[in-house]
């Protein structure tokens, strides 16, 4: 891995200032800070109970900080819910599937689309008829390699199929940042595979937060990463940085690392 | 002040009674996800035996033991056959089915016994009153059912809290694919669960029948009240059911005891006679509906 | 025996067959139709209404001389659902109709009837909208107006010179209702005025404030089940020793005593009639009822079978036809019959002019709670609302 | 594209029936058929209405039958002041069906703005149990109207006035039933298909997903809610035209889980399957009733049956079924 190029481009996008959550005596993320610019992939690791869900519900608005601020596009979203920080273009993936099953493929990618300024009231026009909607929706399918299945319904997609579902429906709300919770959960080798090449096509594009287990994956696509230990970020840095980090290597990385 | 003292203790005493039947109900629905609108008729089946079994040998403990044992009965049975197929169904499905079992326990209870009510006399051991303190004397019936849903209340607390069965039920309210993954045997959890909660119901039923008309949809009038204190109390949480059953009772008793004179000293008769009459009968609802705006999951919900 | 046969076979045949029973149906037969609440807890109401009706009828199928055909129908105690039965028999040329138990599915029946142009002649309720400025030719009430029971009540608080009482009933019309008829006739004081919960079966609150408020007596009207209730939970409170309770009839009909045991001993109700009636009519009818159906007549069945007598006599006077209305009317309206109570006239606007009675429950020498007459409270009383009833 | 046809289908077929029906029955000697036929289609009204919550929005609501009352309530009330020669707040007042429908069914939509905004900060159970808490109270609220006849009832001296329908003629009221009913089926199958329907069903398949694409749960919900008053509103209107008067019984607990059990019987989500649920269910009753007046010991089972076996509902597997693939 090459240094990240410091140019303009390098502003960051999301950053997280002092983040704070706990249940009771237990702090679940401390002290969280941490920043996404744009253009790159940024890696979120840590062992199973490190916080990492907690963070990402933070982040998206499903949960409320207890201190410390969350922003977005230079802008402080901490106290904006999570549908008003979706409108203004933080698309996210869930560790478990969240999709609509009853829906057709094209019909989801036409809700995501149709739900840009958060869903119409127009209780008449059918959005499916909608040719321009229709075509556009085509085109997110295609992107995430998807052709073929968009009359299929959500609910006979395989597990692969409905992680690059997610994706689509994400992409197609030109989002700012993409938080992904565990794209490769679940998935066979030839499937996490596929999903790395897409990602990293869309590496640019989007700047990514990408919460993941596989490590192969997050070496291959990260630019940086973050380290995520009982709520605490013990170490922020490149790939290399990271892998030669003694303290990251003992806290969690030790012999999974290679 | 006596007087509110008493109208205190007959808030306890409803409270008692309510508890007796919302801890079943509130098991039931944590543990399984089942709404179970039967509940108030194995209330019903608990009156009916203990009231003919007191008729048939004249013995109050006997007819305790076959009200517990006819509504624990139907109440294993109606799990066996019915709810047992419904656990993982959506709450529609367990309303369409217990309403149809409601209907069909009824009509069955009529043909059997007939519609007109029938009697049970108060044992002569609990009737007639206590005097609690000079110008306080309180029925002993009522005192009774008091004891008994303390009793209970404690039982429950030391079943939940200090066994293994208590430690699965808590656990099963918290999660149930957890309680799956111990490889603990369900069927035997939930029919145990269930079957506990109709026998309190029995004990309730026939608790209050030589105060009751024992008549065929003496159930349904109770049932919602019932439903009332759990959703108030939290679903699932046997402290919750408590302490909805108190708050409920309490806020009844004293609702009909002082609203109607509170609102006539303020209010022109005309207005406050209607108002008092329509806020006493509205009072658990809009307690209810108060307590889910400010909680909406209740008071001790027991899933977090 | 042999009519205790043929009855129990009729009544055993309406059951199992439900609503349409055809006793001897002659083709001439005059269809009356005769909507009642059999299901629900107050169907044992229906049950006896029905019963007492049949035995009037008797196992030739005919009321008086006249052939007839009951068309029961179960209305469930659901004002729509009688509506829909009313509809049906009148779009069926049904032209006589009786046996409703309620006064709300009496509101429903009423109107589809006289619409019709057909009679209807009332069993039990005699709800006041009827009785005053929207009274009807061809609406009869041979029971009694829902007020009455409660005025005579008064007038018996009088004459037990009770002072001041405290009054409750469900809060709901026919509670209020009640309380107000009360009031009209009672001159003492009323010192508190306690509306419970429709459905309410715990009163240790209003108990409380009962024995603090320690009247002279109480009045108190809750219909079925709650008047079981109230009556036990009175006793068991230990009130029923130190404060007289003074009931209307129908909160404790002969089924309910049953059921309210030795609470009921000692209780006042006002009534229009008793099983303990010292007449050989009344006698007669309760032996016959009790060996027909094995069970003890309510105040109901004594209604209902004076119904159907009052009809059998019209029926009589006509030869069986009712086409002429105008002649079936006025034949009707003499209530030219012997009743199992004491006579009756109708008031202008149709519902009866007649007497009643103080009665007290009391054991009789088998050790039974009985209904046993105490006195005659009123005589020839008239409602209050006949007044405002201006026929054409 | 079959679900498609399967609707029209189904639609079509119901609809030759509901049409050819009272004809047929008028050449029989069975007077209660129009009667039976109107109370099937008033309450297909308000299923319908229930289902496009229930079904589409898993807004199990336990006090539908409040919409129900207030719509028979309002234009009662209207109607005995209106014949009373009272004046309402200076108003003459009217019989006119054409003004006070639309202000009865204004009355629902207002009340469940107020109950939906409230009772949607709950889900699940609790939901269920706010809507019947509101409910009850209004029930009591009708019980203690002394003036309009508390428990007893309010009646109606004749049915409202519409130009050139007389509504008093059973066979015009029947049809006039019939054909709002078409008009509000065709109105929701709309509002399904529409983009707000689109965003409303995601809403009840994964909220989640639905809020990060930017969707704002409440209004979505609190629209068809209200709709959905509306429509159940209306069939309370033409029920208390059809009974010719009102009681506080229509806000009962018992008629809201008659709905539920209704919409769950013709099958959930279909709109058409809760009309055939309809038809069943009050046809069952009507025959069991005439059977023995026993028939809750039939009627009982036969709901636990259906509860256990009838996976969908009537209508439900067919309907939902051959759907994509």
């Amino acid at each position: 891995m090459t240094e990240a190029g410091v140019s303009a481009a390098d502003v960051s996008v999301l950053s997280l200032d002092q983040l704070h959550k706990a249940f009771g005596a237990l702090k679940v993320t401390d002290d969280v800070t941490l920043e996404v610019r744009s253009g790159e992939i940024h890696a979120l690791i840590g062992p199973n109970g490190a916080g990492k869900s907690t963070l990402i519900a933070q982040i998206c608005g499903e949960m409320r900080s207890d201190a410390g601020r969350v922003s977005f596009k230079g802008r402080d979203v901490t106290d904006l819910s999570a549908f008003k920080r979706a409108r203004l273009g933080l698309g996210r993936s869930f560790q478990t599937t969240q999709l609509c099953f009853e829906f057709s493929v094209l019909e989801h990618v036409i809700l995501s689309l149709d739900c840009m300024e958060g869903g119409s009231f127009n209780l008449v026009a059918n959005p499916r008829n909608d040719a321009a909607l229709r075509e556009e929706a085509m085109h997110w399918i295609g992107k995430v390699g998807l052709t073929g299945r968009e009359s299929r319904q959500v609910a006979n997609l395989a597990h692969g199929e409905r992680r690059q579902l997610e994706l689509a429906v994400s992409l197609a709300r030109k989002p700012h940042v993409l938080v992904l919770d565990e794209p490769m959960a679940g998935m066979g080798a030839e499937e996490s595979a596929r999903m790395v090449d897409l990602l990293g096509e869309l590496k640019g594009e989007y700047p990514m937060l990408l919460v993941e287990h596989d490590m192969d994956a997050v070496f291959t696509l990260a630019d940086r990463i973050s380290v995520l230990v009982y709520g605490r970020v013990i170490f922020t840095g490149t790939v290399d940085e990271v892998r030669r980090n003694p303290e990251v290597r003992s806290a969690y990385l030790g012999d999974e690392a290679c | 002040m006596i007087l509110f003292i008493e109208q205190l203790l007959n808030g306890l005493q409803y409270g008692a009674f309510l508890f007796l039947l919302a801890s079943g109900l509130t098991l039931v629905f944590g543990i399984m996800g089942v709404i179970n609108l039967t509940h108030g008729t194995f209330y019903m089946i608990g009156a009916y035996c203990g009231a003919l079994t007191v008729a048939l040998t004249g013995s109050f403990f006997m007819g305790l033991l076959a009200a517990m044992a006819g509504a624990g009965l139907y109440g294993l049975l109606v799990e066996s056959a019915v709810v047992r197929w419904l656990y993982n169904r959506d709450h529609l499905y367990q309303v369409l089915a217990t309403l149809g079992l409601i209907l069909f326990t009824n009509e069955a209870v009529t043909l059997i016994v007939g519609r007109a009510p029938i009697f049970m006399n108060i044992p002569d051991f609990l009737s007639g009153s206590v005097t609690l303190f000079p110008g306080l004397a309180y029925p002993l019936m009522r005192l009774a059912l008091i004891v008994v849903g303390l009793a209970v209340a404690l039982f429950l607390w030391l079943l939940v809290n200090h066994t293994r069965f208590g430690m699965l039920v808590r656990a099963g309210a918290d999660d149930r694919q957890m309680v799956d993954a111990l490889g603990v045997n369900m069927r035997w959890l939930y029919m145990s669960v269930f079957g506990l909660g109709a026998v309190l119901c029995g004990l309730a039923g026939v608790m209050a029948a030589p105060l009751l008309a024992v008549e065929i949809a003496m159930g349904e009038r109770i049932l919602i009240t019932t439903f009332v204190v759990i959703v108030i109390g939290g679903v699932g949480s046997i402290r919750g059911a408590l302490v909805g059953a108190m708050l409920v009772g309490m806020v009844d008793s004293l609702g009909r005891a002082y609203v109607p004179q509170i609102l006539t000293a303020l209010l022109p008769y005309s207005v406050a006679d209607t108002l008092a009459a329509g806020l006493v009968s509205a009072s658990i609802y809009v307690l209810m509906a108060f307590v889910l705006l400010v909680r909406p999951y209740g008071l001790f919900p027991a899933r977090s | 025996m042999e009519l205790k046969g043929k009855a129990m076979r009729v009544g055993l045949l309406a059951t199992a067959l439900g609503t349409t029973m055809v006793a001897h149906a002659a083709a001439e037969a005059l269809r009356i139709g005769f909507i009642t609440t059999l299901s629900t807890p107050a169907g044992y109401i229906g049950e006896d209404i029905r019963d007492a009706f049949t035995l009037a009828i008797g196992e030739d199928g005919r009321l008086g001389n006249t052939p007839v055909v009951l068309e029961v129908e179960d209305d469930g105690l659901k004002p729509a659902n009688a509506k829909q039965s009313a509809d049906r028999l009148v779009q069926s040329g049904v032209k006589l109709f009786t046996g409703v138990n309620f006064s709300n599915v009496l509101a429903a029946v009423q109107p589809t009837v006289m619409k019709s142009g057909g009679f209807y002649v009332s069993v039990n309720p005699g709800p006041s909208v009827f009785a005053g400025a929207k009274c009807n030719p061809n609406y009869f009430v041979a029971s009694y107006q829902n007020d009455a029971f409660h005025e005579a009540a008064g007038l018996a608080a009088n004459k037990l010179g009770y002072e001041k009482v405290v009054i409750l009933a469900p809060n709901y019309q026919a509670g209020r209702d009640a309380l107000n008829g009360f009031k009209r006739t009672y001159e003492g004081e009323v010192v508190e005025e306690i509306y419970t919960k429709l459905n309410q079966t715990d009163f240790s609150v209003e108990l409380a404030r009962i024995r603090s408020a320690a009247p002279d007596a109480i009045y108190q009207f809750h219909p079925g089940g709650a008047g079981i209730n109230f009556a036990k939970q009175y006793d068991n409170a230990g009130l029923k020793e130190s404060v007289p309770m003074l009931v209307p009839a129908f909160s404790l009909d002969a089924q309910m005593v049953k059921a309210t045991g030795d609470a009921a001993e000692g209780v006042y109700a006002s009534a229009l009639w008793t099983t303990e009636f010292d007449n050989d009519a009344s006698r007669d009818f309760v032996k016959r009822f009790e060996e027909a159906y094995g069970r003890t007549p309510t105040m109901y069945a004594e209604q209902a079978y004076d119904t159907a007598n009052l009809i059998a006599a019209a029926l009589d006077a006509v030869d069986g036809d009712i086409e002429d209305a105008d002649a079936f009317r006025a034949e009707l309206a003499k209530a030219d019959f012997k009743p199992i109570r004491d006579p009756f006239t109708f008031g202008p606007n149709q519902h009866p002019i007649q007497n009643y009675y103080l009665t007290r429950f009391e054991k009789n020498a088998d050790g039974e709670i009985v209904q046993t007459v105490v006195e005659r409270i009123a005589e020839n009383h008239q409602d209050a609302y006949a007044k405002d009833c201006k026929m054409d | 594209m079959s679900r498609f046809n399967r609707f029209t289908l189904t639609g079509l077929v119901m609809l030759a029936l509901l049409i050819i029906a009272p004809v047929v029955i008028a050449q029989t000697d069975w007077s209660g058929g129009l009667p039976l036929l109107t109370r099937i289609v008033i309450y297909a009204l308000a299923v319908v209405s229930l289902d496009l919550i229930i079904g589409y929005g898993a807004l199990v609501s336990f006090g539908h039958a409040m919409f129900f009352s207030l719509g028979g309530y309002v234009v009662a009330v209207l109607l005995h002041h209106t014949n009373m020669g009272d004046t309402i707040f200076g108003w003459e007042g009217t019989n006119s069906a054409l003004l006070l429908w639309p202000l009865a069914l204004l009355a629902c939509a207002l009340l469940g703005l107020v109950v939906g905004y409230l009772a949607l900060k709950t889900r699940g159970v609790q939901f269920i149990m706010i809507t019947l808490a509101f409910a009850q109270m209004v029930y009591f609220v009708l019980v203690s109207l002394q003036y309009y006849g508390g428990d007893d009832g309010l009646m109606m001296d004749m049915r409202n006035t519409m130009p050139s329908i007389q509504l008093d003629d059973p066979w015009a009221f029947y049809y006039l039933a019939l054909t709002l009913l078409v008009v509000w089926v065709l109105f929701c199958r709309l509002i399904v298909n529409s983009r707000f329907g689109l965003v409303f069903q995601a809403l009840r398949q994964s909220e989640r997903r639905a809020v990060n694409l930017g969707v704002n749960p409440l209004p979505f919900r609190l629209t068809a809610f209200v709709i959905s008053a509306v429509g159940t509103g209306l069939a309370g209107i033409l029920w208390a035209n059809y009974a010719e008067f009102v009681t506080p019984d229509m806000a009962t607990w018992a008629k809201s889980g008659e709905f539920l059990a209704i919409v769950t019987l013709g099958g959930l989500g279909t709109l058409l399957g809760p009309i055939a649920g309809a038809a069943v269910f009050i046809g069952l009753e009507q025959i069991l009733t005439i059977w023995t007046e026993h028939w809750m010991i039939v009627m009982g089972p036969m709901l636990v049956l259906i509860a256990l076996f009838g996976q969908q509902g009537m209508l439900g597997r067919y309907l939902k079924g051959g759907r994509h693939d």
